[in-house]
């Protein structure tokens, strides 16, 4: 982990409620995808956890859904405004485990870590199939960005207005020769995807409300079945076997 | 140059500035941040006799100015914390520790304050008095001065250690409960605890923590606990440990010229975790600014106006 | 199409929006700013059987999250405000007003009471019993349930308007306060008034409110209004008017869920003059957004769950 | 009054601790010098009071002191950051009642208003003689606006470094045959300056810990001759013969 001042270099409206933002910044203590950042904003007291969505050295990209003032604040800092940022947060999706062709399954803004995680599975030579849910067409976003990366693309809305029919979940049943997820969104989302037959094991990434992000105040701890876990510091990322539902 | 160090009943700390109570864990995790033996002492994180798995989710919620919190006194217990978190203490922290004491009557109080006293890692125990009663129907021992000095004697009955009594601001009187303990043997106080809250989320229309109410705490209640520590430092002569809100090296300062001997720094460590540290590395130039040479004699220093 | 019309003991008011006693003088500044009837009423400030000039300066200071005050009751006493005010009130708002009561002794306030029971511009009548009480050894009327339930009768004898009891946050069970005064025969409560707080000037070393304490107001004590409101809604049945850092439509609901029937809008007001307006403008649109037709409907709503 | 969104063009550091800010926004509601404006900032309850410098029909210049948190975060406000303010509060100074010589004294951030006040006085065709107090020679800013302004300007500083050694006191006793004062500064000048025997009358700028900063929470009343007086709304100008010290 590392606290430093991050720059805003620039934020690109996705959606009526999405935004991609660019910081720059020192990256160096962000060692995994699946990661996230804990960003001070003025006027809040708790810093707002965001998930990584890609980095490089000296830049951090993040997408990010407007859920409340904080976040509504971030999305509207100007370009040049400073920001202090806790870096590096949480353990990160482990790639070694997940395989030549695991499923990458996302829903809402939960498909942001799965793009840096994209990437850096297919530099380790790893295929990745990408599964992406969303509400409706009008919610989908970074459709572009994904698909761009070559990989198998399946996307699925609620009301059918892109791609399948349903939920990410049927894009998963569509590859059943998948055994292996790394999955992030929401709650429901996660708790369908787990239960899948066809998965053997899996990688999800879970939210919480946390105080610290680091795991010092036990305001995020979660049973499983190795006993309590901090989501800010044990997780985000939970492993198939061990989460209690 | 500066002389930071004070003296809590006894025990001299190289400078106030303390991790207040179940914002610190048992310091692993700031252990990897920084050097914690640039601290004046670091109370631990609450501990029960038996080991606790706290409140189910979510236990924090948001505040301007602050935050809540029903974490619910998550712990390993007394014993898992003796035999394994105070030999990993010893490595990371030299200075003398504060053990924050839980307790749901005063036979557990009494018999986990019996265990430490023979830790000799330990230097103070702070005694939490704000946990759910079941004598009292649902109130604290903090809330009522006879049930407060009971706690006090039942403890001070078992330890030779400096005994400081933690207090709840959810009182008409903080002072009467103060000069309870004081009367019933405290070594010294420590205030104050958070300040009982809510939040509700509208679309479920339920409280936002599992728990319902939680602690406030963050800069929000500084002045709450300010104007407190003012009137528990008019009522007593033991020591007085600061607590609620303090961000900065100035809070300190306020915080010690209100009546405090040393300043515990809670919330803002969620916040920043170098919080301690850089108020500790502030400390000497904001002393200097006002012509403080010796620390100490900040405590209570708008009293003699 | 959202019903905003809430009823206070008899009382209806076209929307919950109340600015709160103290923030709003007698509303003359605000009147050359926006057409004060678009509030739900206005409740006015705390008037005095004589005239007070208030506190010495300072008498302000600022905190994370909000502020401090100690303007003492800074006002031109009953017989001025019902000859210049009241007037004035009649030309600048046709809704129920809400006539806030300052008193030092039980005589002061049923004499303030008596005397505005003539009054028809005044629909209801909010007892202060948050100011220093000479015969209870400083402490407040607000802190004991039996000089509250005292002032509660004594107004009660001379008046046929609804009576609120304005309730101190600065006590160990507000609940029990409140069951007192509805006991005592209160038609309502209102709750709660500032906590008490302090702040102190390093280089002076003196406190900077000349009062030394002031009152604690503004978003950072929100949550801990909002639990008190919720408990006092679990132990009366008399209406409930939530007040406490009230700064937004959204703040407003929550405040009804946790059991309040109107809120009371206070500091925000001194942040940003058009609060209270903005606030009513935005309740339709809040109460949709949650499937509201009826706002009443969402008193205590959180309670049911 | 009115409350509306400025934009802030941009900062200009004049001493160790003092500002020039130029904000873009609608001063319509601006109507004498003296008066003040009261900015909303970001993670501050209080609304920051800061004298008017001068201003334009679309543009606000304030000089500003940093004292502590809030003002420190106004001066670093990057161009484009939007601020909510209150502005056109308080009554500001009465230059009909001023004559053709007045003296305008001010003493350190309290000359800020004498700026545009003395602007506004030549255009209505009055002269005054402008007296302007600091602490030393490097505390001393916007001597060159003043100057390019063309009337008569004295300048004390304690230490002598810059002008006449001593106190912006010692400069009006240097023009006796000025009877009347606009001043603005810290309490024990303005208390000099209303002591000395040459004054028939004056105007003199208030400074107050306010709460609201438009006349409705009394937190900024004082004692006068004519009774109780809010600072924000009353003043912040009084009147010599209403003084009380």
């Amino acid at each position: 982990m590392k606290k430093s001042l991050f720059t805003m270099e620039h934020a690109r409206q996705l959606t009526e409620d999405t935004y991609e933002l660019v910081l720059s910044g020192d990256t160096s203590a962000i060692t995994a995808p699946g990661q996230f950042v804990n960003i001070e904003l003025p006027g809040k007291f708790l810093r707002r956890p965001i998930s990584i969505c890609n980095w490089t050295e000296d830049a951090l990209m993040l997408l990010v859904k407007v859920v409340g003032d904080g976040t509504k604040e971030l999305v509207r800092c100007v370009p040049g405004t400073e920001l202090d940022v806790l870096s590096g947060l949480g353990n990160g999706f482990d790639m070694s485990l997940a395989g030549e062709h695991p499923v990458l399954a996302g829903g809402g803004i939960g498909i942001a870590p799965l793009y840096g995680l994209a990437r850096r599975m297919l530099e380790r030579g790893q295929n990745p199939t990408i599964a992406l849910g969303f509400r409706t067409g009008k919610d989908a976003f970074y459709l572009e960005e994904f698909a761009a990366l070559g990989c198998r693309l399946l996307i699925a809305t609620e009301d059918g207005s892109l791609g399948v029919k349903g939920f990410v979940t049927d894009c998963i049943k569509a590859v059943p020769e998948c055994g292996y997820v790394l999955s992030c969104g929401p709650l429901p989302m996660l708790k369908a995807v787990h239960s899948l037959p066809q998965l053997k094991d899996g990688q999800f990434s879970f939210e919480a409300r946390m105080g610290c992000g680091f795991g010092a105040c036990m305001g995020c701890t979660v049973p499983t079945r190795d006993g309590y876990k901090r989501v800010c510091k044990d997780g985000p990322i939970l492993y198939k076997e061990e989460i209690v539902w | 140059m500066v002389n930071l160090t004070v003296n809590l009943a006894g025990v001299e700390l190289k400078n106030p500035i303390i991790p207040a109570s179940g914002t610190f864990g048992y310091g692993r995790e700031y252990a990897e941040l920084y050097d914690l033996n640039i601290l004046g002492s670091f109370s631990w994180k609450g501990t029960t006799g038996e080991a606790r798995l706290g409140n189910p989710q979510p236990r924090i919620a948001e505040m301007t100015g602050g935050m809540l919190n029903a974490v619910g006194l998550q712990n390993p217990g007394i014993d898992a914390v003796i035999e394994k978190e105070v030999p990993n203490i010893a490595q990371i922290f030299q200075g003398p520790v504060i053990a924050n004491v839980g307790g749901f009557s005063l036979e557990e109080y009494a018999e986990n304050c019996r265990k430490l006293n023979d830790v000799e890692q330990v230097n103070i125990l702070e005694v939490n008095i704000s946990c759910p009663n079941v004598h009292a129907g649902g109130k604290n021992f903090g809330c009522d001065p006879k049930a407060a000095a009971e706690v006090t004697r039942a403890v001070k009955a078992v330890t030779d250690k400096p005994v400081f009594m933690k207090l709840t601001p959810n009182v008409t009187d903080i002072a009467e409960i103060a000069k309870a303990c004081e009367d019933a043997g405290a070594d010294g106080l420590c205030l104050i605890n958070t300040l009982l809250g809510m939040r509700i989320d509208l679309k479920s229309r339920k409280p936002i923590i599992a728990n319902r109410t939680g602690g406030v705490s963050g800069p929000a209640v500084f002045p709450i606990a300010l104007r407190m520590v003012w009137d528990v430092y008019e009522a007593v002569k033991i020591p007085v440990i600061g607590c609620g809100g303090v961000s900065s090296a100035e809070d300190a300062v306020e915080m010690m010229l209100a009546g405090a001997t040393a300043v515990e720094v809670g919330a803002a460590n969620l916040k920043d975790p170098y919080a301690c540290k850089t108020i500790v590395e502030n400390l000497p130039a904001v002393c200097e600014r006002l012509g403080v040479t010796d620390i100490s004699e900040l405590t209570g220093g708008a009293h003699h106006g």
